[in-house]
């Protein structure tokens, strides 16, 4: 599904690592682990073409992301540092604005993805009411309404409770199971069925 | 089924981006209220008398219009930068120049048109003639999207800096010169009672330019500013 | 322009012509020694850091 | 060829080819500067209306054109640079932006102390000048936005957007002056041409011309020695670049 030849990245002129040959197949969960400032969050940016790569190549589907980048956008979502979500909008209008933008008619709609991450009572406030950790869940159950086989999650785990992170362990499970691959970087270490759970420690 | 629709990617950044600059309704107006207040500047700096202020008119109007678009053009892409949904949107199904021609219409209909409806008053103030104020909103109703299409490849190119604001007029001025030469000259024309088809042609074919090209660059200027 | 006096005189326009080209001059040598300032500067630098790396007497 | 350009395109060839050409192509441009030169100011005749004061013009207009040309030249670079990604033409591009800069203040400073005993006054809005400004306008917009930014690579990549937009902005703006000016202030002002040119005239004109493109390639071959420098400190091919003094 995901594969990379001799990737290479850098940030401003500092070479952050080169010659990264990865292989993501369908099911598998990679997680990312390594030293702040290693460059975790500019190989998950780079993986989903948000960063140009400084060297080498990387095929979703064996086809170049950087030659049709259409349909390879259809098939990513990138949950970053930063939540995307408007602060003035509710939680409920951000995402039914991230649902006009998904190509796909997922089976979860906006009130049951709240529901799933416990934020039904917040469904119509401005999200600047929110607190961090429930912006962020907020920003998560973008996963739901989304059929993006990949998913690039940097961090997810940061400002979440004890239970939405069983929540997003569960749908990381699902969403393994249903063939789907995940990119994650986290220091919560994910408890996963090996088989389908791969490291990658990156810097030196 | 996997079936992305354009239109309703379109009109979903377009109404997320007027609800948006409704719930900011300050920083809709602002950028009008400058224009107002620049323009109330010139009787009092220069001189009441109709006769100066009638040639003058055209002029102050435009460079008013000018400096009150560029106050408003941060906002197209800066907070959307801040909060990491500008990286959401380009990342999107939809394509780059269709995200930006949503956020430039967007900009238009919040900054570009009140400018539209305040202008005859303005005209008034500065003792215009009647005969010009037609020909006032038809150059304004040309000139300021075209405003807009080519602030947002300055904001584009700017998004990424921390202090924007001075560059981006350095950056987006020199560009605009055309738009202000043949607008404010057609107005000051029918002021005259000549004609001012000539010159209406030229902002018309500006427009159509910068409705094509101005769109790519920005998108071009997107994607490297968010690398 | 057959002696010297006159030639620097310019028919008058002396001033004119010769600040001309005076800052010309000024401003093309600036963009020849600045480029080589710096590029001096820059070996310089450059080569003690090689040198301090690879303990290189330089 | 194609090998040759792709040779030629790693910095590493490029900074040695620059080191050596550098001295040849400065010995060139002094020998053109002297004959243009001592062609203009002494062997041509003055002229019958403006005496000696329109000897400027062997500054004025050489400088004119390299300021369009070397935006051109800018602008290319920073396409190339920005569609097949080289990091030379992106080298080549934010090192002529300051040389073409200079070239367009050249162009306005000249033009304006040969005004002054034609008009009597510093500036004029004439047409020509007035481009030559904005344009000046344009490299300052430029530059600008190349030093903006921490990353080096994101900035010149900006700015070759820019100079894109300045390329087909430029022949608007100039045709917008030009309709502006004879609006305005019609033919009466005599337009900067230079008088009647007479090949004792036209001969240094064009020696001028060629020298000031002799000078721009010096000059941007050193800045983009200096650039790669900058730009490529830690690579590896520095090190053995610097222990031959090259």
């Amino acid at each position: 599904m995901l594969r990379t030849i001799d990737l290479g990245c850098e940030r401003g002129d500092r070479i952050l690592f080169s010659g990264l040959n990865l292989q993501l197949n369908a099911g598998e969960i990679l997680q990312i682990h390594g030293a702040n400032g290693c460059g975790k969050t500019t190989l998950l940016r780079t993986l989903c073409g948000l960063t140009r790569p400084a060297t080498g190549k990387i095929f979703w589907q064996d086809l170049d992301i950087r030659d049709d980048e259409s349909t390879f956008s259809e098939d990513v979502i990138h949950i970053g540092h930063h939540d995307g979500i408007k602060h003035e909008l509710s939680a409920a209008e951000n995402l039914h604005f991230a649902l006009a933008l998904s190509a796909t008619t997922p089976e979860f709609d906006v009130t049951q993805a709240l529901a799933h991450f416990g934020l039904t009572a917040q469904t119509h406030l401005p999200a600047y009411v929110l607190s961090a950790g429930q912006r962020r869940r907020v920003a998560l159950s973008r996963l739901l309404l989304n059929n993006a086989r990949l998913w690039v999650l940097d961090e997810p785990f940061t400002a979440l409770d004890k239970d939405s992170i069983g929540v997003m362990e569960d749908m990381l499970h699902q969403h393994a199971s249903k063939g789907g691959c995940v990119v994650i970087t986290s220091h919560h270490s994910i408890p996963l069925a090996p088989d389908i759970h791969r490291e990658l420690q990156l810097g030196t | 089924m996997r079936y992305f629709s354009l239109s309703k990617a379109f009109m979903a950044i377009l109404s997320r981006d007027l609800l948006l600059a409704l719930r900011r309704r300050s920083e809709v107006v602002n950028p009008l209220l400058f224009f107002v207040i620049v323009v109330t500047l010139f009787p009092l700096a220069i001189s009441p008398s109709q006769a100066v202020l009638q040639t003058l008119a055209p002029g102050i109007i435009w460079v008013a219009a000018l400096l009150s678009t560029l106050l408003s053009l941060e906002r197209m892409f800066r907070s959307d930068f801040e909060d990491g949904s500008l990286e959401q949107l380009l990342l999107s199904p939809c394509p780059p120049t269709v995200v930006v021609l949503a956020k430039v219409l967007a900009h238009w209909l919040v900054s570009g048109l009140p400018l539209l409806l305040i202008a005859p008053l303005l005209g008034v103030f500065l003792a215009l003639p009647t005969a010009a104020i037609p020909t006032l909103l038809f150059t304004l109703a040309l000139g300021t999207p075209v405003l807009s299409l080519v602030g947002a490849i300055g904001v584009a190119l700017t998004v990424g800096l921390r202090r924007g604001g001075a560059l981006l007029s350095l950056l987006v001025l020199p560009l605009y010169l055309p738009v202000l030469i043949f607008a404010a000259n057609a107005v000051a024309a029918s002021a005259d009672g000549l004609a001012v088809t000539g010159q209406l042609y030229f902002l018309g074919g500006l427009l159509l330019l910068s409705c094509s090209l101005a769109p790519l660059a920005a998108a071009a200027a997107l994607k490297i500013s968010i690398h | 322009m057959n002696n010297l006096a006159e030639f620097f005189h310019m028919g008058g326009y002396a001033l004119y012509v010769w600040s001309a080209y005076g800052l010309a001059t000024v401003v093309l040598g600036y963009n020849i020694l600045a480029p080589l300032w710096r590029l001096r500067g820059l070996q310089r630098r450059l080569a003690l850091r090689h040198a301090k790396n690879n303990g290189a007497t330089p | 060829m194609w090998y040759w350009l792709h040779r030629f395109s790693s910095p590493a060839y490029f900074y040695r080819f620059a080191g050596k050409a550098i001295p040849w192509l400065a010995a060139i441009t002094g020998l053109l500067l002297l004959a243009g030169l001592y062609g203009g100011l002494v062997l041509a005749p003055a002229d019958y209306q403006q005496g000696d004061s329109y000897r400027i013009i062997f500054i004025h207009v050489p400088s004119a054109w390299m300021s369009l040309f070397i935006y051109m030249v800018m602008a290319t670079a920073g396409g190339i640079g920005l569609i097949w990604h080289i990091k030379l033409a992106e080298v080549i591009a934010a090192s002529s932006a300051p040389i073409g800069a200079s070239f367009t203040f050249i162009a306005l400073a000249t033009g304006s102390l040969w005004g002054k005993p034609m008009w009597g006054t510093w500036w004029v809005w004439d047409a020509r000048l007035t481009s030559e400004l904005i344009l000046l306008f344009l490299y300052f917009g430029v530059i600008a936005l190349q030093s903006a930014g921490e990353d080096k690579r994101t900035a010149s990549r900006a700015s070759a957007i820019l100079a894109l937009v300045g390329v087909i902005n430029i022949p608007i703006i100039h045709f917008s002056v030009e309709w502006w000016n004879t609006l305005h202030q019609g033919a009466t002002v005599s337009k900067m041409d230079a008088p009647s040119i007479h090949t004792s005239m036209l001969v240094p004109l064009l020696i001028m011309a060629v020298a000031c493109k002799f000078y721009y390639a010096t000059s941007l071959l050193m800045r983009a020695r200096a650039e790669l420098l900058d730009r490529e400190h830690n690579s590896h091919w520095i090190r053995d670049a610097l222990k031959n003094h090259e």
